[in-house]
């Protein structure tokens, strides 16, 4: 299995290196590759339909706990199935619909990757593996919707896509932790066992919340559908595949795969058909207002991936069922639906609807194909589309409470969905031919086969629902743990309630279709409310967050460097300050002072005095001259307390350092008070308070007991072992000979610096920058 | 600068600076001194006479750049603190010649190491001085 | 009185009072030359007062730092002097 | 014995330390400024170190003693020289009451060459009575 | 002489610098000696690492001195680490130097100082005495200092102010609790100021020493609110000089924050809140300020400090876990930051500009160097597989564990913003076509070098995103090592032993 | 005189910081010289400061015979002292060039690598 | 090279006297090491005959410290009596001694006696301008210089 998965990583990097050197065959080659997995999925569907869940494991990161552990049951399969089987057609129509493309060997490779992406995600158990292939599928995707990548609204779709599905990922990164630290486990067969705990466990909301934030943006839910409109901007394949098909359902198939998990509380329930209804009536309203087909199908999806989270809200064996047959549906005519709308734009050039018409006289098998579709969209029989939504009232009447509420939202989304799917279906095909389109060809075979194929099979599936029945269907609500025993499906349930809704809801859609004419003036009337969609508001969420980061950071980053020594400065004192304050035990200890004499008080005095010139002169060579000054004075201070060694070198260096200064001076401008008298309190008293502590540290530590074990035993050795009698010395060139050798490397470092700095001058054209 | 006395009285100065800034150099085992002060002692001396007589003029007195002493001072340096880890002693230990010598007294790895420390010093000191006079 | 008193007591005081009527002047200037000559006295006064206080510790030892004090003072007073020389050359 | 001349050493070196540093407050110029410091400040610390020498009568000290006195006298008036040179180009007035001034008018402003002799552009040359009183140092502002 | 190996890529770092400065001037002869040396140093390394692993914690006593009194080094897992990533780092840089350095910089004591950097490196990550370990930041600084103005116009003189200064402040803080810390103890060894530490009486001394390292390092590690000298000035040199900054400097702060607040600062309730309020903050702070920026090496140096945050996080959080999420993180970071100021440097010499509005194409142009350049990018996000994902658990797992949740915010803002920041800067400059670009009157383009210097220019970038790849997918063996490094840490005896018994059987 | 000193140091550290929050470039190393004074004053009052004894074993002896000076806290300062002086000669010069390439000592006008460029 | 044998003798001595050892040991060790750095610093065209000065320099130093005593006194009424009683200028000296070293010490000498202050040598070496704190007379004091230390100079230098 992991074989399987990695093979589409494998050929994605094959067509990296190998991609340019057989461009004609490429389609063909590429092909082979999702049919043959379609082949090796299929053959488990016996096995998987008897029950059995079949599991590979592969060691990877067994510190974290993270291995390549796949299962394939019912659900994987279905998902595995569709990954591979629209995938296999989708490769074939890109053949023909991206032919002599510069990239297409690029394009493939990005299919490739997501493909083996979906199927890594879709077969993982192990639920940190499963994040992993979750984060590529969203990689690519990114890839692909950003395939015209010269367009900069391209761009920004797939930048707002990876943004919102990046950021439901980290959500799924955090919830698959929790739910690791929760249970000690990453297996989420190994997690079912423990569901009970699961519910009753203090984290439970806040690990839903996690896998919610997950699903919800990747199956665009309200309010994090639209990048899935905008994404729709990228090649015709990629909407089919990633945009109806694979990759929005991943997140319907995270919800599912939790199910049994996390799912049968209130909150799991409540939140899913909540969001789920709200998302399926509100893409399903803006359908309505669309005239671009693939915005009108954009809208019809995320109205799909509404009903789907609903249905896994309501929870019950007929809802489950319902989802398993709506998936299939969907997946069958969205794909059509898309293969179709790109045939139209590549053939006729547009995709505006309210142009298109006619068109079926120059290309009627896409007709054809458009036309099954929109049947089984629509919910029509014989089409399969018809079983689901029948399904599909069934659950949704039988569910707990508001029953009504729910039915009428349900049937209202149908209705409306049915509109989008004679639009996108059935209205470019019907009526007069514009003459503009009159010279507008039939594609090739690899291109038109596989939308009408699919459409075919609706109708299929439809008459023969026994054909997915025990090998897809069941299993899939096996694996949401449901009895599936008794699930029979069939065309004709008898006359009842959800026949009654059906009828309404194909005769009211009908209608809708022929009074309601998509037009721009519609679509503007809509765009008025764009100020309040959750796009603008993200955006302008957005843009103040962008303002705010320019003004965080140039808070902080303003390019001044005492306000940069200002706040590290302050942090300190706040700090220090801070502690200080909270601690009553800072005494200053008296008895341990030595006295002060006269000559020392003088030798201060000059000190302080030659700082306090320091900072205030306006003269820079008073100002060095009082350095020296100070220099003196500290090593006059350096001799009182025994350190001659430390006297002589603070002296030669201070010497050094007049000297360098006054070889650096006299080419410097004057010497200007800069800054305004507020500011220079403001620093005062900064500056002050920060020498406070010095001095008041300093006092404390005073207060502790002594201790100089060290300085004791390089007294004692100092001559005896190191044959030396100036034990600082000896301390420099032996005890701690290490910091005397980095030392003078400190001095040679700074020469070469010294040397750069004033000789090498290098040419403008070579500065970085 | 051009006066007389100044640069009389350098010449004078230099080699009898060169000669205490050793005597610092050799004495810091024992008492106050040692490579470093006894270094800048002799880079002064340089430094006073370039002042007094030019940059030029010392540069020609001072027959290597003082740039090179950088690598050859820290090169003893190091040698001195590796030596030990040739007869497998922890780096930087100290050896010894067994008898002390007359005049410095014992003989040792540090030694060596502080002669290191010298050169280093006065070729830093003067790379930089020289280097902005001559820029200046 | 021992020696040591009356250096601690009479003479240390009476060095210390020199050094502070010397910073005196390099407070007050007039001139920057004013301010080098104070620096330089108060060095020389430096190595009096070392050579004084070895004498109450009986530390020859600190006798070596007067040394460089008297080698090194004059390099900074070279500096200062160089200093005002090209400062005014430039002009 | 010896600690009777080493009294007497130490409080003469100390009385003319002490009187530099009083001649460096009530001197009226500098140029009167460096000559009290080159000579009292130089005999002062002179002494100081003598009485050092006889104090710790070993040979090293005494030879530190005789070293540092050594460069005091050598270094002290090349730096007076210095300075004074310094502050006349600079500027430095002389005191109101000074009776002479040699040196009026024959440093050349820019090169600093002093001449033996006034020459015919005294334009160049550096001339007190023109000159600011040199109080300031020059590249600062007030 | 096994006892001796720690200290062998110390001893040939330096060696190479004083060598390197005795070919003053000839540069063909210097880049070749840096290579080979670092190469060596490499391979001398790895036989170290491995000699480490097998025999726990080694220990050097400078001088033949027993511990406490002279300077011990210390061969610990996290220090032997950060030295073999520092060769890794150190050799592509070496390679990538010699290719784009122009000979004037070569020529004014590149080699030595950039081998005197590593070998400051080096010795900041293996001296266990604390004030040797401030020498070493010295080296580092003074280093780093001049090879950002060497051959320094306008912007890296101004960069090198604000680095300097921040930088000396932080050495001046690091020497005011050095002194604290030997004024309450006597002592500078690392192991016994552990000890010493324990017991001293007014633990408010011993906070506020902790809290002046806290300052100290952090500067140098560049958290918030100190760390403004880093996108002041990591932009301004050339790019090998940055990638080196950009991938170790800092790192250097946090290998430091991470030995003492795991040696001798344990325990402190305040200090590890503080440490985690610090880390949220950096985590913000750096994220909201990569976003806004254009200068691609700008953005690098805000991602440095958002990515600082992760690793001082984890040591406030300060559990095995959190550890060696810090850990991991730290190797995963040097390799792909170092990569990172290298592939700007390749952009730069390709395009002729680091500024993202006026790049663009590079996909078209360079499709196999894209998709090399993808490598380090997409490691840096943390898309798993690739290297940053892993620590990443670690983290959140710890966060969870210590109900840190400001934390756990913190992480997924920054993991979200740096996703955010890498995609929009591989739009812009990867996909976006460029505007017009003058191309520039005797500029040094790539596509104008020789074939040699070419590969000098890509073969690091490749060298280094092989090993980032190794991280990620050979995680396994990071997650073992940084789980050694932090079961190690956590327990400071084992440091504290190794120190002092080998102090006691000298050889 | 402890008090002294710490006054002596708390002097130091607040000039020294006042002088690197000056806009000068000039102002700026001045500032540093004062601080690094400033932390070595400190390592030696905090090693505990000792009158009159210097850690230098007496001619005739093998050991100390009295009391001397903890000898650690001045190796440290001079090893800190030399350091500094490396970087603080580096700093001068640096304000040198850069003010000869930035024309200006104004720290104010030296803020063009924190501008969004 | 005769004069260079004469400065080596000499800073050997000045090594002995500094490590206050007359081990013959030190001797030779003084004697390599002055070699060693008269070697770095000298350049074969100067000639260092200045050396053999030395020992008539310090007998001169010893005349020399009498008057620095003596006048210093004079300085120490001046400073610490009430009024200043100082005719203080700038006097100019013609020069006779020619050399350089000969010019200098001059220089110095009058500087380190009290009460004057050589300001600096006229750049064609012909006179010498002095700082003097008491000028009753101008030829006088012209006089006194060139009579006392100049003189004695002059004998030093004459060949
Ligand atoms: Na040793
Ligand atoms: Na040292």
């Amino acid at each position: 299995m992991l074989t399987a998965i990695l093979l589409g990583f494998l050929f994605a990097l094959f067509l990296v290196f190998a991609g340019k050197y057989f461009k004609g065959r490429l389609a063909v080659v590429s092909a082979l590759i999702p049919l043959s997995l379609f082949i090796y999925f299929a053959s488990f569907i016996p096995r998987i339909a008897s029950g059995e869940v079949v599991t590979s494991n592969y060691e990877w990161v067994p510190s974290f706990g993270v291995n390549l552990g796949f299962s394939l049951d019912g659900l994987s399969l279905l998902f595995s199935l569709m990954i591979t089987g629209i995938g296999f057609l989708v490769y074939v129509y890109t053949s023909s619909y991206l032919k002599n493309h510069q990239y297409l060997d690029r394009f493939y490779a990005y299919l490739s990757v997501f493909m083996g992406a979906m199927l890594g995600l879709v077969l993982s158990d192990n639920i940190i593996s499963m994040f992993v292939f979750w984060e590529l599928t969203s990689i690519s995707s990114f890839f692909l919707i950003g395939f015209n990548n010269t367009s900069e609204a391209s761009r920004k779709s797939a930048l707002t896509a990876l943004g919102i599905t990046g950021f439901g990922g980290f959500s799924l990164l955090a919830g698959a932790l929790l739910l690791g630290s929760m249970t000690g486990t990453y297996s989420i067969i190994e997690m079912m066992t423990m569901k009970e705990a699961l519910a009753g466990h203090e984290f439970y909301i806040l690990a839903v919340i996690f896998i919610f934030g997950a699903a919800f943006t990747k199956s665009a839910q309200f309010p994090f559908h639209f990048w899935l409109p905008g994404a729709m901007k990228a090649p015709t394949p990629v909407s089919t595949y990633l945009h109806s098909a694979t990759m929005v359902k991943a997140g319907v198939y995270l919800l599912m795969r939790f199910t049994p998990v996390l799912g049968d509380t209130n909150f799991w329930n409540t939140t899913l058909i909540v969001v789920g209804a709200i998302t399926m009536l509100y893409s399903a309203v803006h359908t309505l207002f669309r005239t671009d087909l693939k915005g009108v199908l954009a809208y019809s999806t995320i109205s799909a991936l509404g009903i789907l989270v609903f249905l896994i809200g309501l929870g019950s064996q007929g809802a489950f069922l319902a989802a398993a047959v709506f998936i299939i549906v969907h997946a069958l005519y969205k794909a059509t639906l898309f293969l179709v709308t790109g045939i139209i734009d590549h053939q006729a050039g547009t995709r505006n609807v309210t142009v298109l018409a006619g068109l079926r006289k120059v290309m009627m098998p896409v007709a054809v194909a458009g036309f099954l579709a929109a049947i089984s969209s629509a919910g029509i029989p014989p089409s399969i589309g018809f079983l689901g939504k029948e399904l599909t009232y069934e659950a949704s009447t039988h569910s707990t409470g508001m029953v009504i509420l729910i039915v009428a939202a349900i049937v209202l989304t149908k209705i409306l969905l049915l509109y989008a799917g004679f639009v996108a279906g059935i209205k470019p095909f019907t009526g007069k031919l514009p003459e503009k389109f009159t010279k507008v060809t039939m594609p090739g075979p690899l291109m038109w086969v596989p939308p009408l194929l699919l459409a075919i099979l609706g109708i299929v599936f439809g008459i023969f629902p026994s054909l997915i029945e025990s090998s897809l269907v069941k299993p899939v609500v096996t694996a949401l743990g449901k009895d599936a025993s008794d699930i029979h499906l069939a065309l004709w349930h008898g006359f009842n309630t959800v026949l009654i809704l059906s009828i309404i809801t194909i005769a009211v859609g009908i209608l809708l279709y022929f009074i309601l004419k998509p037009s721009e003036k519609l679509e503007n009337r809509i765009g008025k409310l764009e100020p309040v969609s959750p796009e603008s508001i993200l955006n302008k969420l957005t843009y103040f967050f962008g303002v705010f980061s320019k003004f965080w950071t140039n808070v902080f980053q303003n390019g001044y460097l005492r306000n940069y020594v200002t706040t590290i400065v302050l942090f300190l004192v706040i700090l220090v300050g801070y502690i200080f304050i909270g601690n009553s035990r800072l005494v200053i200890d008296h008895t341990k002072l030595s006295q002060i004499t006269a000559y020392e008080l003088a030798v201060t005095i000059i000190l302080i005095a030659g700082v306090f010139y320091t900072v205030f002169t306006r003269s820079r060579i008073g100002a060095v001259a009082a350095m020296g000054v100070v220099g003196l004075a500290i090593c006059l201070l350096f001799v009182f307390y025994s350190a001659p060694d430390l006297a002589m070198t603070q002296f030669s260096i201070d010497t050094l350092t007049v000297i360098l200064f006054v070889l650096v001076l006299y080419r410097l401008p004057k010497y200007l008070v800069l800054s305004d008298y507020k500011m220079r309190i403001r620093d005062g008293i900064l500056s002050l308070t920060f020498g406070g502590l010095i001095s008041l540290l300093a006092l404390q530590v005073l207060a502790e007991p002594v201790n100089s074990d060290v300085g004791d035993f390089y007294a004692k050795n100092a001559y005896i072992m190191a044959h030396g009698k100036n034990v600082v010395n000896v301390i420099l060139v032996d005890f701690r000979g290490t910091d005397t050798l980095i030392e003078i490397s400190v001095l040679a470092i700074a020469a070469i610096g010294v040397y750069g700095l004033l000789k090498l001058r290098v040419k403008s054209s070579d500065r970085p920058n | 600068m051009k006066t007389l006395i100044l640069k009389t009285a350098s010449i004078y100065l230099l080699p009898v600076l060169l000669v205490f800034s050793v005597f610092i150099l050799l004495r810091g085992h024992y008492l106050p001194g040692g490579g470093f002060v006894g270094g800048l002692i002799a880079a002064i001396a340089f430094v006073l006479h370039a002042f007094a007589n030019g940059l030029s003029e010392s540069k020609n007195l001072l027959k290597i750049h003082p740039g090179f002493l950088m690598p050859l001072g820290l090169a003893l340096a190091f040698l001195s603190g590796v030596a030990p880890v040739i007869v497998d002693d922890p780096f930087m230990t100290g050896l010894w010649f067994p008898d002390p010598f007359p005049v410095i007294g014992n003989v040792g790895s540090a030694l060596f190491f502080d002669i290191g420390v010298y050169l280093v010093v006065v070729g830093v000191t003067l790379t930089i001085i020289f280097t902005i006079s001559e820029s200046a | 009185m021992t020696l040591n008193d009356y250096i601690s007591f009479v003479i240390l005081p009476v060095l210390g009072f020199s050094i502070l009527l010397i910073f005196y002047r390099f407070f007050k200037g007039p001139s920057i030359a004013d301010k080098i000559i104070a620096l330089d006295l108060l060095i020389t006064t430096g190595i009096g007062i070392i050579a004084v206080y070895s004498i109450v510790h009986g530390r020859s030892t600190f006798m070596d730092t007067a040394m460089i004090l008297a080698l090194i003072a004059f390099l900074s007073t070279v500096a200062f002097s160089y200093y005002i020389e090209k400062r005014n050359r430039k002009k | 014995m010896s600690s009777i001349i080493i009294v007497i050493l130490i409080t003469l070196g100390t009385l003319f330390v002490l009187l530099a540093a009083i001649g460096m407050v009530r001197m009226p110029d500098t140029y009167l400024r460096i000559s009290v410091t080159t000579k009292a400040a130089t005999l002062g610390v002179g002494l100081l170190l003598v009485s050092s020498a006889i104090f710790f009568n070993d040979l090293s000290t005494t030879s530190r003693a005789l070293v540092i006195i050594l460069f005091v006298l050598l270094t002290a008036p090349v730096s007076a020289h210095l300075i004074g040179r310094a502050s006349y180009f600079m500027g430095v007035k002389l005191w109101d009451k000074s009776v002479m001034d040699d040196l009026h008018g024959k440093y050349q402003k820019k090169t600093h060459v002093l001449k033996s002799e006034i020459d015919d552009t005294p334009g160049d040359n550096v001339m007190h009575d023109k000159t600011e009183n040199g109080n300031e140092d020059e590249d600062e502002l007030k | 002489m096994t006892q001796q190996l720690i200290l062998y890529p110390l001893l040939l770092q330096l060696l190479l610098s004083i060598l390197l400065m005795f070919f003053w001037y000839r540069i063909n002869a210097q880049r070749i000696i840096s290579i080979l040396g670092s190469i060596l140093h490499l391979g001398l390394t790895i036989y170290v690492f491995s000699f480490i692993w097998n025999n726990g914690i080694q220990t050097l006593q400078a001088g033949s001195w027993e511990a406490p009194f002279g300077i011990t080094f210390v061969a610990d897992s996290l220090s032997i680490t950060l030295v073999l990533l520092t060769a890794i780092a150190g050799l592509a840089v070496s390679i990538f130097s010699a290719s784009s350095m122009i000979p004037d910089r070569l020529k004014f004591g590149y080699f030595p100082i950039f081998h005197f950097l590593l070998l400051g490196l080096n010795g900041a990550f293996l001296t266990g005495d604390i004030f040797n370990l401030y020498v070493w930041f010295e080296i580092i600084i003074i280093s780093s200092f001049v090879l950002i103005t060497l051959g320094g116009e306008k912007a890296q003189l101004e960069g090198a102010v604000k680095y300097f200064t921040l930088n000396f402040l932080a050495s001046m803080i690091f020497l005011t609790a050095i002194a604290v810390l030997y004024g309450l103890t006597g002592s500078l060894n690392m192991a016994d100021l552990a000890i010493k530490v324990a017991e001293v009486e007014n633990r408010a001394l011993v906070q506020i020493t902790a809290v002046l390292f806290l300052i100290g390092f952090g500067i140098k590690a560049a958290v918030f609110p100190l760390y403004f000298w880093l996108p002041a000035s990591y932009h301004t040199p050339p790019s090998a000089v940055s990638a080196i900054f950009g991938g170790l400097l800092t790192k250097v702060g946090v290998y430091a924050l991470i030995r003492v607040f795991s040696l001798i600062f344990v325990g402190d309730a305040f200090l590890d809140e503080m440490l985690i309020v610090i880390a949220i903050l950096t985590l913000f702070s750096g994220g909201v300020g990569a976003l806004i920026q254009n200068n691609i090496k700008k953005v690098f140096s805000y991602l440095i400090i958002c990515h600082i945050g992760y690793m001082i996080l984890g040591l406030g959080m300060f559990t095995e876990v959190a550890i060696a999420g810090t850990i991991f993180y730290l190797i995963h970071d040097i390799i792909v930051k170092t990569n990172l100021f290298m592939v700007s440097g390749l952009i730069y010499r390709i395009k002729g500009s680091s500024s993202m509005r006026a790049l663009g194409g590079f996909y078209s142009d360079y499709p196999k160097l894209s998709l090399l350049i993808f490598i380090p990018l997409f490691s840096l996000v943390g898309i798993p597989p690739l290297s940053g994902f892993w620590p990443k658990i670690s983290l959140i797992t710890a966060s969870f564990n210590t109900e840190s949740y400001w934390g756990l915010a913190a992480i997924i803002f920054a993991s979200f913003i740096t996703l955010v920041v890498i995609a929009k800067l591989w739009a812009e400059v990867f996909w976006k076509n460029p505007g017009e670009i003058r191309e520039r009157f005797k500029f040094d383009y790539f596509h104008k070098m020789g074939k040699y210097r070419k590969l000098g220019f890509v073969a690091p970038i490749v060298f280094l995103s092989f090993v980032s790849l190794y991280i990620g997918f050979g995680a396994e063996n990071i997650q073992i090592l940084s789980s050694r490094v932090a079961q190690e840490l956590m327990d400071n005896q084992l440091y504290i032993d190794a120190v002092f018994n080998n102090a006691q059987n000298p050889e | 005189m402890e008090i002294l000193f710490a006054i002596i140091i708390g002097v130091l550290y607040a000039a020294g910081i006042y002088m690197i929050l000056r806009r000068s470039l000039v102002k700026l190393i001045i500032g540093i010289i004062l601080l690094g004074n400033g932390a070595n004053l400190l390592i030696f009052l905090l090693g505990r400061i000792t009158e009159g004894a210097p850690p230098i074993i007496p001619e005739e002896s093998k050991v100390f015979l009295e009391a001397y000076a903890d000898p650690v806290p001045q190796a440290l300062i001079l090893t800190a002292i030399v350091i500094s002086f490396g970087l603080q000669s580096f700093a001068i010069i640096l304000v040198k060039r850069a003010h000869k390439v930035v024309k200006t000592d104004d720290l104010d006008e030296m803020n063009a690598t924190d501008e969004d460029s | 090279m005769k004069s260079r044998f004469v400065g080596n003798i000499l800073l050997t001595f000045i090594w002995v006297a500094l490590t206050g050892n007359f081990a013959f040991n030190n001797y030779i060790f003084g004697f390599v090491l002055s070699f060693f750095i008269l070697w770095i610093i000298s350049r074969e065209k100067r000639r260092y005959n200045y050396f053999t000065l030395v020992p008539k320099l310090i007998s001169f130093v010893l005349y020399f410290l009498m008057e620095l005593v003596k006048a210093n006194l004079q300085v120490a009424y001046e400073v610490s009596t009430p009024h200043l009683k100082m005719k203080p200028g700038i006097v100019k000296v013609p020069l006779d001694i020619q050399s350089d070293i000969g010019i200098t010490l001059l220089a110095n000498m009058i500087s380190l006696t009290p009460g004057t202050l050589s300001l600096d040598v006229s750049n064609d070496k012909k006179v010498l301008f002095v700082h003097a704190m008491y000028i009753t007379d101008k030829e006088e004091f012209i006089h006194g210089i060139k009579n006392g230390f100049e003189k004695r100079l002059l004998d030093i230098f004459k060949k």
